[in-house]
This record gives structure tokens, sequence and C-alpha cells, in this order.
């Protein structure tokens, strides 16, 4: 049959400048290179979710690329319906043979950018804004917290979770209060990882000239002047790898961890922000980078456990 | 509503309804037409995502479900005046007693066994829900539209601080409770057509599709055809002619709210023990709210409320197909038709009646010279 | 000590910013509700002339633009309204109804189609949009002890419209109680033959109150997304105008009584978002999900009169029919 | 006489006006002269009010003509009315009672876009009229918190305030207290001594003889008779009101009154605003004779009936029925148990009580018994039972289309009343009260609607009769009671009954008072 590969992506949409949009890169980039298209659908409500698989299998998309951790348990219902089609699902462990689950080590990219806030803060309070309340943005908050405690012991991190349902992925009006009152407690670095919820965040940090850093795409664009950073989360290049793997045949199924050694994650610097980061800077983080890698450095896991110990 | 111009029956039933709903599609086909797409395309696809295959076909009647429930529940509290916008909360709640039932017995009972118990959580835990505002009404003089709205807001957090905090399965992301087991979900309709020897594709069609239709042949029953259903339409046309009859209107209106929770809470039947097989958040997507536009589709009548879901079962799923199809248009589109709906067919109803009725005058007039 | 009080009053900065749409929607509600037509459809009016605040100023580059266009907008759908529930003399809840679902599908239609941005519109830059001003002094004051930081963290620092919807509740006051207008916005809503039989137009009346209505909707809409934050996002009012009438409800139909209300209310918020997911000494994670359903709870307690009643004025619902035919 | 050469402050020309199917008002001619006190009599319904709200400019004649000094004028909304200087007091008082008498006198006048001026220059005028004529009220009162005789001080004050020299007043004492209403003739005499014409509907001849210059009658729609009071008499009035037409005589044996059926003890009924309606009643009906209520409309008959049907609860006394004491002060009666006593109701309003029109004849037809036996068949009603024992009451008793699915709406007003009484008439009651039983009904109809009443009583069922309809309670009565303010004022066996004596006892004047035509 004619090669096809699908994506769905989750709530937000592809043009999130986060999460989703870091996925729709990745795809595009697969589809300038190869010159293949691919099909898409933007869940718009729960309930979409299943079924915008379920009619790309239908369809004969093959394979077929699941966004977020909401989207696993659709997955996994129909990858066992459809076991000749393979599918891959980014944030989220699906135990099917059909499956490959990509997972990503958040927490050693947030204890990068977390050296990096460390070091940019003026005021020696840096602060924190989740999406949703869930393990997976605690494991984004614990890493950071790590990574400014390693650089500097004495930083206090204010921590802040949009809400607990889904809907906190969408507020960047809650993200942007959120942010002010950090800020207003003395806060003068502010780390996002909310999905759209974050774009009120970076928003509001620029408004009160504080510094933001992004999250899973480079945002450093978004602001320029006032973006110290974005933690990386190569989605895109997850995306990218499941389209060509599919292309070529040979998407394994199995549990597929991307981390700081597989540039999985990382931080960005780009012309937007280069202003912004130090020579010193560079260079701690640098020495945080190999620490982890060799594993001299170990960066808290806080879904290995459910607890944050920094 | 408004004094309503008298008009004969068929024109009543038949020509008005068609000319709300006619205008509310042409309004939605004037925006399709702005987005610079076209509007008989767009039907094409919807038609054709709504019913074109067999998947099609379950979704439809998946959604249809769920709307007969939520449009029987506003329609019966509208026999007795009562206006409930609180569908959503009630199915939610309902929803949740449904959850909770299956949780606790799903690991010793089959599904048979758990369905009266469901149906019975599921009522009981909605109809309470609307009960209550109910009550409010009829013993505090409270103003039962602002409490439904105000109960779906409680329902909402309600049920955000239980699948947050307590029932989250444990070690898990969403705020989901653990999945049934197996045995405890209703039987799905490709496994029924397949027991029946019929292939049809998964949907999440469900054994709840058959609870609907008796639920609305059962309500068409005890609206039309019981002393109970008497007394809820004479509470809701003329109150003090209840009095004079000997009813009871305050007792009417508590029990007519529960009744009308009862129903809505029956979307948990569809959605939970069908469906998504575990408690989660927001799986009432609306439906209580599309129920008031099935309602005022439907005339108020199991009947027409049946129609109505079909075509709103439709344009949720051949909506879907909107989004596939065309750059421009997605499934919103589906809740603007169904605002236009609620304008034309409701707060717009009697807009045509003078114009039909002066075309019915003339018509007539033509008939009585010829005769 | 001073740390907590820097705590209350950031807070209560917040609540200033929170409450902001609620206070300018309760007064819209009010004014309608005074005249006699219940409003549901703040919530649908305040979405639309959000997307359509932030959409203008977007295309334009000028948020003053968004704003005239937002109120546009949103008289249009109030002037819908009245048609339907005046002119017609159809549910006025039904209309309501009918006014929010077509905003929260129209808004994402229009702004799929416009922006391709899932729903929203482009993030507007700071000149694009209502930004925060500090008052005079603020800098100069914040030293002086309880007042100064009272002053330069609550009252100072505001944008345009926040100052604009405090304004508003006295102006109501006065429309309302003090002119011509609103005695007869008064009397409309509680007997309206008695203003036909005065030789004023009931009609005119409660159209001229269906637009102020919109007007305080579409500041309101733009409020949110051009000044609170810088772009629409789908359902963006998340239940505010439901809020905002149950404010007014709480307040009694009556402007300051509302204005606490939503204060309040905007308290409650500001507190339930910092609140989430903190441990708390003693009490662990606060369920937060109770505050926030907390203005809903005390507004069903009101209106059973369990605490004080609040009485609706007595022609609201109902339509003016003076000649049965 | 007055005016002299003057033209008419008021000229009705041939004013028609209906409402849907109802004809309020046909061809009707009226002048007024200016400086002048001029009633207008007519029974309930007779269109009075709407000739009066048409002059105001609350609705739109359908056709005619008014002149106003003579000059012909269009009158489109109140506000035109205003203008002209025509000033209303409506029988049903347009007060916004949650605001202040000040506010209320304001609305419509307040001299400016802002109220400050305007409260001003009103407090001013109203402490102006308080001294010319003595209508004093409290600026600052709320409305709800006056009494109905200063509800109507302000109405009349609005008037004045917006500068009103012709000032209609509808019934304005009917609610009245006859000391109250005194005091408003006063004020009206001291009105007129300065120029002012004054339109006075009423009820009450007393006060037309007694306060009017001419005095108009109207009869279902239409103008009867012009008179000048001071040639007329309360006999000549009394009998133009009621009508030249053949009084409806009915066919009855005397009544062969037998054992005690109603017996009520010090009755006392009070509203929901706390008004005694009914104040402390005490009568019997007995088994086979008809026990007719007389009293204008509005003196508590309704709620007397209501009581007695179990629908309002008494605030004192009770009554027995059948021997069975079965109301006890505070302690409500319900409709059901009063049915099962053998209590059948055929209620005054039959639109907003005894019909629910939006339902078909067969379902009106199990109204108040929809949970009898007869008319169910396990859980479900049994609806073949509820229409054939429907069709078979419409042959019976004449309705017409005799069709049981047909929407009560449809049915005319009398073909309504039938269905009402077919429904209560046929559970064989001990004990059938009835409210005006041919209020707007045909003649034919009330022919029969008569006869049927007059035979139930041959069945011997008590019978108690609420009519305003004079003629109605004399041809029908065995026994007359006269109700007057909550009261009963008088007790007559038929046939010692006169109308003059009825009509005043109804309007509350001792026998004895001469009719020296002038207040007393
Ligand atoms: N605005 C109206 N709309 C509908 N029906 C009306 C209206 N005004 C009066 N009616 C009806 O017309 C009838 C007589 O009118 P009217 O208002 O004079 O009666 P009423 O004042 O209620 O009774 P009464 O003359 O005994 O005091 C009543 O049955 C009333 O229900
Ligand atoms: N607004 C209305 N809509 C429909 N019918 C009405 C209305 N007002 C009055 N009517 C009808 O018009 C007729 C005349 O009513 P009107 O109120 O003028 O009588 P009236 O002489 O004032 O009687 P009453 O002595 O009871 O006040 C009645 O049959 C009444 O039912
Ligand atoms: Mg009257
Ligand atoms: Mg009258």
């Amino acid at each position: 049959a004619d090669f096809k590969p699908a994506v769905v992506f989750d709530m937000g949409g592809k043009f999130d400048k986060s999460f989703n949009e870091g996925v729709y890169e990745g795809a595009e980039r697969f589809k300038k290179e190869t010159g293949d298209s691919y099909l898409e659908f933007e869940v718009t409500n729960e309930t979409q979710r299943e079924q915008a698989i379920r009619r790309m299998a239908r369809r004969g998309a093959n394979p077929i690329l699941g966004v977020g951790f909401a989207q696993g348990p659709a997955i996994e219902k129909v990858a066992k319906e459809y076991p000749d089609t393979s599918f891959a699902i980014i944030d989220s462990v699906v135990d099917v043979p059909n499956v490959q689950s990509i997972v990503f080590n958040e927490h050693e990219g947030s204890f990068l950018v977390g050296v990096l806030a460390a070091k940019a803060s003026k005021s020696g309070t840096i602060s924190f804004v989740g999406g949703m309340d869930i393990p997976l943005i605690r494991r984004f908050a614990c890493g950071y917290v790590g990574g400014a405690q390693w650089a500097n012991k004495d930083i206090k991190v204010i921590q802040n979770m949009t809400g607990s349902t889904p809907a906190a992925w969408n507020d960047p009006t809650k993200g942007a209060e959120l942010a002010r009152s950090q800020f207003d407690r003395g806060s003068d670095v502010v780390f996002a990882a909310a999905g759209s919820t974050g774009l009120g965040v970076l928003q509001a940090a620029d408004d009160a000239k504080k510094l933001a850093i992004g999250v899973d795409s480079n945002q450093n664009y978004l602001h320029p002047g006032t973006m110290l950073t974005s933690m990386l989360k190569r989605v895109d290049i997850a995306a990218y790898n499941v389209f060509m793997a599919g292309k070529k045949g040979e998407l394994k199924p199995g549990i597929n961890v991307l981390g700081l050694g597989e540039n999985g994650v990382g931080w960005a610097l780009d012309e937007h922000n280069k202003s912004l980061v130090s020579e010193d800077m560079k260079a701690l983080v640098a020495k945080a980078e190999a620490g982890i890698k060799s594993g001299d450095i170990k960066v808290h896991d806080y879904m290995a456990d459910n607890t944050c110990p920094y | 509503m408004s004094q309503p111009i008298k008009l004969p029956r068929w024109v009543d039933i038949g020509v008005i309804p068609a000319l709300n709903i006619l205008a509310a599609l042409a309004v939605s086909a004037l925006v399709i037409l702005s987005l610079g797409e076209d509007p008989i395309e767009a039907l094409d696809v919807m038609l054709y995502g709504a019913f074109g295959y067999d998947e099609a076909i379950g979704y439809t009647l998946y959604y249809t479900t769920n709307f007969i429930f939520t449009g029987l529940a506003v329609a019966v509290a509208f026999h007795a005046g009562l206006f409930n916008i609180g569908g959503e909360g009630q199915a939610y709640i309902g929803g949740l007693g449904v959850g909770l039932l299956i949780l606790a017995l799903d690991r010793w009972l089959p599904w048979y066994a758990i369905l009266p118990l469901a149906i019975v959580a599921a009522a009981l835990f909605g109809g309470a829900w609307a009960a209550v505002p109910g009550w409010l009404q009829a013993y505090r003089g409270s103003h039962i539209v602002i409490t439904t709205i105000m109960f779906n807001f409680i329902a909402s957090a309600l049920m955000v601080h239980l699948m947050v905090n307590v029932l989250i399965k444990p070690g898990q992301m969403s705020p989901e409770s653990r999945e049934f087991a197996e045995s405890a979900w209703l039987p799905l309709g490709h496994e029924m057509f397949a027991a029946l020897g019929i292939d049809f594709s998964r949907s999440p069609l469900n054994f709840s599709f058959l609870i609907a239709l008796l639920a609305s042949g059962l309500v068409a029953i005890f609206i039309w055809r019981t002393r109970w259903g008497y007394a809820i339409r004479t509470v809701g046309r003329n109150e003090t002619a209840a009095v004079y009859a000997g009813i009871d209107p305050k007792k009417t209106v508590f029990l007519t709210m529960a009744l009308s929770g009862a129903l809505a809470g029956m979307v948990g039947i569809n959605e939970i023990m069908g469906v998504q097989h575990k408690l989660l958040l927001n799986f009432t997507a609306g439906y209580g709210f599309t129920g008031i536009a099935v309602s005022l589709m439907g005339r108020n009548h199991p009947f027409g409320i049946v129609l109505a879901s079909l075509l709103f079962g439709a344009l949720y799923q051949g909506g879907a197909e909107l989004d596939f199809e065309f750059e421009q248009i997605t499934r919103d589109m589906v809740v603007v038709i169904q605002g236009l709906i609620i304008l034309f067919s409701g707060a717009l109803a009697y807009m045509f009646n003078p114009m039909v009725a002066r075309l019915a005058g003339r018509f007539a007039a033509a008939r009585g010279q010829e005769g | 000590m001073a740390e907590s009080y820097l705590l209350v009053l950031l807070t209560l900065d917040a609540t200033l910013r929170v409450a902001t749409p609620l206070i300018l929607a309760s007064m819209a509600g009010l004014f309608a509700e005074r005249s006699g037509v219940i409003d549901i459809g703040l919530e649908g009016k305040m979405l639309a002339a959000a997307f359509a605040a932030a959409a203008t100023a977007a295309v334009t580059g000028s948020a003053w633009l968004g704003l005239v266009v937002a109120i546009l907008v949103s008289v249009a759908l109030a002037l819908l309204h009245g048609f339907a529930c005046i002119t017609h003399r159809g549910n006025q809840v039904v209309s309501g109804v009918a006014v929010n679902v077509i905003a929260s599908g129209l808004t994402v239609v229009l702004g799929i189609a416009w922006f391709h941005q899932g729903g929203r519109t482009p993030t507007l830059d700071a000149e694009f949009r209502f930004t925060e001003h500090a008052l005079p002094l603020a800098e100069a004051l914040r030293g002086i002890p309880v007042l100064g930081p009272l002053y330069y963290e609550v009252i100072s620092g505001h944008n345009f419209l926040v100052y604009l919807a405090l304004a508003v509740v006295p102006l109501t006051w006065w429309v309302v109680y003090r002119t011509r207008f609103g005695l007869r916005l008064r009397a409309v809503g509680e007997n309206p033959a008695a203003v036909d039989t005065a030789g004023i137009s009931v009609t005119g009346l409660r159209y001229s109150a269906m637009a102020i209505a919109g007007l305080l909707c579409g500041i309101a809409g733009a409020y949110l997304s051009t000044a609170h934050s810088a772009a629409f996002v789908r359902d963006m009012t998340a239940g505010k105008g439901y809020m905002a009438l149950a404010a007014m409800i709480f307040g009694k139909w009556k402007p300051v009584p509302a204005l606490f209300a939503c204060l309040l209310f905007g308290f409650l918020d500001a507190l339930a978002v910092r609140l989430q997911g903190v441990e708390l000494p003693v009490i662990g994670v606060f369920p937060v999900q109770l505050i926030q359903a907390l203005p809903y709870i005390l507004t069903v307690v009101l209106l059973a009169g369990f605490i004080g009643k609040a009485v609706a004025p007595k022609a609201s619902g109902t339509p003016y029919v003076k000649e049965r035919t | 006489m007055a005016g002299g050469g003057k033209p008419p402050a008021i000229e009705l020309k041939g004013i028609s006006k209906s409402f849907g199917p109802v004809q309020a008002n046909r061809d009707v001619t009226l002048r007024v002269m200016p400086g002048t006190i001029h009633g207008i009599v007519g029974e309930n319904g007779a269109g009075k009010s709407t000739l009066m709200s048409i002059l105001y400019g609350f609705y739109q004649a359908d056709a005619g003509e008014i002149l106003v000094d003579g000059k012909g004028v269009i009158i489109e909304s109140s506000r035109a009315a205003i203008d002209l200087g025509i000033g209303m007091v409506h029988q049903h008082f347009m007060l916004v009672e949650t605001m202040s008498v000040l506010d209320n006198v304001m609305l419509g006048s307040e001299g400016g876009a802002l109220l400050d001026a305007g409260e001003k220059a009103t407090r001013q005028e109203l402490a102006r009229l308080s001294s010319d004529y003595g209508l004093t009220v409290d600026p600052d009162e709320l409305i709800s918190d006056l009494s109905v005789g200063q509800q109507q001080r302000v109405e009349i004050l609005k008037a004045l305030v917006r500068g009103a020299r012709i000032l209609v007043l509808d019934e304005p004492t009917g609610v009245l207290t006859p000391q109250e209403a005194d005091r408003l003739f006063e004020i009206l005499a001291a009105l007129k001594e300065r120029g002012v014409t004054i339109i006075l509907i009423t009820h009450k001849l007393r006060e037309i003889l007694a306060a009017t210059d001419t005095v108009s009658v109207m009869r279902q729609g239409e103008m009867v008779a012009h008179r000048t009071t001071s040639e007329t008499s309360a006999d000549e009035l009394a009998e133009l009101m009621v009508g030249r037409k053949v009084l409806l005589r009915v066919d009855k044996k005397p009544a062969e009154a037998k054992g005690m059926v109603l017996s009520a003890d010090g009755l006392t009924v009070t509203d929901a605003r706390g008004v005694e309606r009914v104040k402390n009643a005490c009568f019997q009906v007995r088994a086979g004779e008809i026990v007719g209520i007389a009293g204008v409309a509005g003196n508590g008959q309704s709620e007397l009936l209501q009581a007695l049907a179990g629908i309002r609860p008494l605030s004192g006394g009770s009554f027995s029925v059948n021997g069975t004491r079965i109301v006890d002060t505070g302690h409500a009666l319900d409709p059901h148990e009063a049915r099962r006593l053998g209590i059948a109701h055929v209620p005054e309003d039959r639109h907003h009580m005894g019909l629910v029109t939006a339902f078909t004849a067969h379902e009106n037809h199990i109204l108040g018994h929809h949970d009898w036996p007869d008319f169910n068949r396990g859980l479900l009603l049994d609806r073949e039972a509820a229409i054939a024992d429907c069709a078979a009451e419409m042959e019976r008793y004449d309705v017409r289309p005799p069709n049981p699915q047909l929407t009560a709406a449809m049915f005319s007003g009398g073909n309504q009343q039938k269905i009402v009484l077919a429904r209560e008439l046929e559970t064989k009651p001990k004990l059938l009260l009835v409210g005006q039983p041919t209020r707007g009904v045909d003649i034919g109809a009330i022919e029969f609607i008569h006869n049927t009443l007059v035979s139930m009583r041959d069945q011997g069922a008590a019978v108690l009769l609420v009519s305003v309809e004079l003629d109605e309670i004399m041809s029908l009565s065995d026994r007359i009671l006269v109700m007057s303010a909550g009261r009963i004022v008088g007790e007559m066996e038929a046939a010692e009954a006169d109308p003059r004596r009825i009509g005043l006892m109804m309007a509350d004047i001792p026998e004895e008072a001469p009719w020296d035509g002038k207040a007393a």
C-alpha cells in the first residue's frame, strides 16, 4: 500500500508554539525532505482522540503518531484493533507489540535550564509555572529546582501549577496571572512548562521585563530580550524519526527513552537570547551537561518515586 | 414563551419547525460561504461522515444516545413549566454514580447484573443533583435557571476534586479512575450485531442506545398516559388549575426535576459503562446543553426528541468529518449550527407565525372560494 | 509580617485584575435585568467581544480599534437578544443560551479560518494592547509604611480598563439612581405597564438597556484578550459570564453590592490560583475546587433565602404583552 | 348646562375595539363637557376600562375618532394623552411598588435628564397639591408600604403633577373604605371647582348620583344611554345597566329544601397580603335549594367559594358539610378531600382555574378526577374511558362540536363552561359550588346552564351560586345572600327580593337611607 504516515495532535493544536508545534515541525521536516505527505488531525475534545486515531488506521495510515500522554489509552485501544499498523506515542508508555513509546528525560533538560535560571537571577528567587498538576510536570519542576540548587544552593524557587485538569494546558490568562504573582514575590526568572498556558507566562515576563524560559520547542523568538532560553524537548526529532523509521518499515516497538545523551532534551541558544547568556553561564551549563552524561550528577526523576528531594 | 398565534396543527408541528431549522441552516450556510467554502459540499461531507459507512452510523447513534437522554431531561422539565439548564451537571453526577457503582462491583458481577443497579445509580445521582434546585424553586422560591447553572459549576468542581484527589488511579497522569473489568462493560454495538451474525464496524455505539429508545417510549407513556404525567402537564400549563384539581404544584416541581435529572444522569450509562469504561473528566462534553436544542427542536415530544437527537448525532459525527475534508471548516461549525437552531427553534420560535398565518389564511380563503 | 502583608496585597492586586471583567459584565447584567430582560448571554457577548478585540488588534495593530469592534460585536449580540425576546417575545433564557452557544462556536470557527492557530489569535505585542500604568508617585510613596505598599501594589499599576471598570460602578449607580433614564429603567423592570401609562416606550427602554449591556460586555471582552492577556484563546471566558451573573444576583441587583460580590469572587479566584498544588502546613494540599465552587454555592444559598433575600426585578423574565389576541 | 358655548372637553365618536374575538367596544359615542364630572356605569366586562384606556392612549381603537376640546386628535401613546392634559387613574394601579412615592410621581415627567432638579420641583408641587386639595402623602415612603387608599392618592397626584385637565378615574372606590371614598369625593369636588374635567367609572349608583353631573351607561361594549344625573334615578340607571331585554325567567318549582348540607360558622379568609377578604361569614345551604350570593365583584365571594372548595385555607371559623365538621382554623381542606366529600366546584374563572385551555376536552374532563379508578387502568390513564365518558357528557350537555379530542381553547366560552359543568355535575355532588356560571356565555347556553342548575337542585343537591349578574341570582336562587366588603350584609327569601333592595345592599347603603342624590 501507499506509505501514509499520520499524526494526531492533542488539544492545544499544532500551532501551540510548544509541544504540538514541535511535533508539527518534525513532521513538516520529514515532508520537505522526503516529499511524502502525511495525514493529520487536531483533537479538540476528549472524546475525539480515539475516534481520530481509529479513523487514521481505517484510512490505512501507517505509522500513526499520537502526541501527548492523554492519547495513551486511545492508542492502546486502537493498536489492539489494528495489530498490523504501527503506532507511536509521545510521553506515555503503551505496552502493546505494535506501539513504540517515546519518553523524554525532562528532568535532565530542566536541570540545565535550572542552572541557567539560577545564574541569571539577580534577586536570588526564581520560579516555575506548571500546566496541569501531574507527575510529568512535577518531574520538570523537580529537575529545575535541582539544577538551580546545584548552581546556587541558596536559590529560592517559587512553584505554581495552573490547575488539575486538562484545561490547565490552555489558560494563558491564568498563566500570566501566576507569573505576575511570582514576580511580585521577587522572582526574576520564570520557567513555564504549561503548554499554551505558558504563552501567557512568557508574555507576562515580557510585560514585567523579567526573564522567562520556554519549553518543548525553541520559544526564544517569541519575546527576544526577555527569553532567557527554552528547555528543548526534541519532539520534532522524535516525530521525524518515527516517520522516517516508518518509511523504511523499521519502526520498533518498545520504550524509546530520549535523554540528554540521546540529544532528546537540551536548551536553546540562538540569536534571540545570546546576549542574555554569558560565557560563564555557558561554561557552567556545559559542566552540568557533562556531569549528567557521565553520571557524576544524578538528576532525581520525580516519577521514579513521586517525591522531589530538593 | 409568548402567545403563539393559532395555526392549524400540521402547520404548527410541521411547517413552523421546518422553517425554523431551515433558517438556522441558511445562516450556517452563510457562515460557511463567508469562510470561502461551499455549503452544499460541506453538507455532503457531513452526511457522508454521519451515515456513509457503518462505523459512522455507529458513532452517529452513539451521540444520538446521549442527546436522547439529555433532550428527554429538558423536555420533562419543560412539561412542568421548568427550564432545566443543569443537564450538563446532572449527567456528570449521574456518570459519577455509575462509575462509583461499577468500581465497587465490577470484580464480582457481570454487566447484566450491574446494569439495573447502574441505572438506579445514574438516576439517583443525576436525580438528586436536579432535585435540589427543584426543591429550592418549589419551596424557597429561587429561580430554577440560575440554580441549575450554578449546580453545573458545582458539579464540575466536585468532579475535578474527586477525580484529582480521590478516584485517580495511582501512578497515573490523567485524572482517570482505573479501567473497569471488561466483564462489566456494556455490550458494544458491533458485538451485538456480531451475535446476530451481522458484520458491523467497531464504534462506541452500545447497548445503552436501546435503553435510550426504551426511555423515550417510557417517557412518552409517562407524560401522556399516566396520572403523574397528567399532573406534571397540568402544573406546567396552568398552575391555578392544578391547585384546583388537587395537585400540589410544589411537590410536582420537586419530583419532576428529580425525574429530569435522572434522565440526564443516564448519559452516565452510555458514556461511563458503555464507552469510556472508567471515570474521567468532562465526559459530558456539552451533551447537557445540546439537550436544550434537542428538546426545543423535538417540541418536547419524545418522538420529536429521538428525531432531533439523530439530527444532532449526525451533526456531531458528520461535523468531525469537516475537519478532515476542509481547510477552513472545523467541527466547531457544529456548535454554531447548534446555537442557531436554539435561536431559531427556541427564542425566535414564533417569528414566522404571523407570516405563515397570513399565508395560511390566504390559502384557506382561496380554497373557500373554489369550494 | 511584612512578607505576609505583601502577600495579601499581591492577592488583592490580582483580585482587581481578575474581577475586572466580572465587574463590567455584572454591571451589564444589572442594566439588562433592571429593564426586565434576563441575560444569560453575558458569557457569549464577552467571548465574542474578546475574540473581536484580539482579532482586530492583531490585524490593525490598534488596541483601541479592537475595543471599538469588540463593543460593536457585543452590542450586536445584545440587540439580537433584544430582537428575540423584546420584539418577538421569545423566551429570554433560551435566547441567552443561543447567544452563548453561537459565540462559543463562531469565535473558534472564525479564529481557525482566519488565523490558523487552533482557534487562538496571534499574540499581541505590548504596543497593541492595553498595558499597565503606574499611577503618579507610586514609586515615591512606596516607602510609606502600610499605605505605601498598598498604593504601589494594589492601586497603582493596572491597565486603563481596570480603572475604567472601577469607574463604571459609581457611574452605573449614578445612572440607575440619579438620572431620568435610571428611574425609568428601575420602573420598567418592576412594572412595565406603569412605564407605558406614563407615556414612555417600554420597548425603547429595554433596547437601550440591552445596548448598554452590550457595551459593557464588549469592554469586558476586550479586557480579557487585549489587556489581561495578549491573545484570544478558545472559550476564554470560561464561565466568567455566569459568575458575573451570580455576582449581580449576589449583589441583589444593586451596583455597589454587586461590585463587592465581584471582588469577593475575584479574590476567591485569585486565591484558588495561588493555592493550586501548594502544600499548606497542617491542611496539606487544599482542595482548590472548593474555593472555585464557592461563588456558585454562595449564590445558591443566597437565592434560597438562607442569607438574606435576593428579589429579582418583578417583571424580569416576562415579555411585556399588552393585548391578548 | 355646564360648559355653555364651549366645545366638549372630550368627544368620542364611533369607537370600536376588539381583543381577538372579544369586541370590547362597539361604535361608542361619548361627550363630556368641560368642568363637569361625568359618570360611566356598566356591568363587569361592559368595556368601560377599555374605552378609557383608548382615550388614554394605552390601547389603539380599531375605528373611531377622538376630539379633545373640539379638536380631532390622534392618541397613539399615553405620552400623547398626557400632553393633551389627560390623566388616568387605572382600575389596577400603575405603580412601581419598590419605588418611592416621589419616584412614582416623577416617572415620565422628570423635568430633565438628571433627577435632582425634577425631584425638588416635584416635592414643591406635591406640597402645593397637598395644601390645595388635602392630597397628602409622604413623598419618601415606598409604595409597597402604603395602604390602597394612599396608593390611589399617589395615582391622582401623578395625573395632577403631569398637569391633567381631564382626569379619568376607573373604579376608584372599588378598593376603598367608605371613609376613604368620602375623602376622594371631596377631592374630586375640589378639583372640579378648579376647572378639572372628571370622568368617573363606577359600579356604585350612590356615587354616581352623589358626585356626577352627567352619566352614561355601557352594556356589552355599547353605549346605551346618556343622562343628566339630576334627571335620572337609581332605579332607571339600574334598569339601563341590566338592560331592557327580557329577564331570563327560569321555570322552576318552589324548592323542597331538606336536610342541612353546608353550614358555615364564622368563616374568615385572609389573602396572601394579609387582607381579610371574607369576614365572619355565617350561613347555611340545605339539600334541594339554591342559595345565591349577590354582590359586586371583588367583595369576597371568590375567596369564600375557594375556601369551601379547599383551595384556600381559612384563617378563622369553620364549616361543616353533611354534618361533618371538616375544617378548623388554619387548617386547609384540600381539593381532593373536598371532592371525596361530595363537593363539586365550578370555579368563577374557567380560563385560569376551571380549564387547562391547552388540554383537549377529554383531558379537561378528568381534571381533578385524574386519579379516580374510573379513569385509570393500573398504572396507566384509561384514555378510552375518559374519551367515551367525555363524549357522552358532551352529547348530554350539548357541547358543540361534541369532539373530545378538540383543544379546550378551540371551544367558545359557553361550550367551555359546559365542559366544566359536565365534569363537575356528573359526579352527583351533594354540595355544588358555582361561580359566575354564565360569565361571557351566549344566551342559548345561559338558558341551558340555568336549567341544569335547577335540575341539580331538584335532584337534591345543595347549590351555592355566586354571580355578579343580579338577574341571574334573582331568577335562580331560592334564597339570596348579599355580600359586601367581605361581609354577608343581607339575607332574604327569593320571593321577597327586589333588585333595588339588593342593589342598595350591594352598595352597602342602609335601606333606610333616603336617595337624596348627595353624598352622605
Ligand atoms: N391585559 C390583559 N391581558 C389579558 N387579559 C386581560 C387583560 N386585562 C384584562 N383581561 C381580562 O379581561 C377580563 C376583564 O378585564 P378587567 O381587567 O376589567 O377585569 P378585572 O379587573 O380583572 O375584573 P373586575 O372587573 O372583576 O375587577 C378579565 O377576565 C381579565 O382576565
Ligand atoms: N388587554 C386585554 N386583552 C384582551 N381582552 C381584554 C383586554 N382587556 C379587556 N379585555 C376584554 O374586553 C372586554 C371589556 O373589558 P373592560 O375591562 O373594558 O370591561 P369593564 O367595563 O372595565 O369591566 P369591569 O367592570 O370588570 O372593569 C372584556 O370582555 C375583557 O375580557
Ligand atoms: Mg375590570
Ligand atoms: Mg374596568
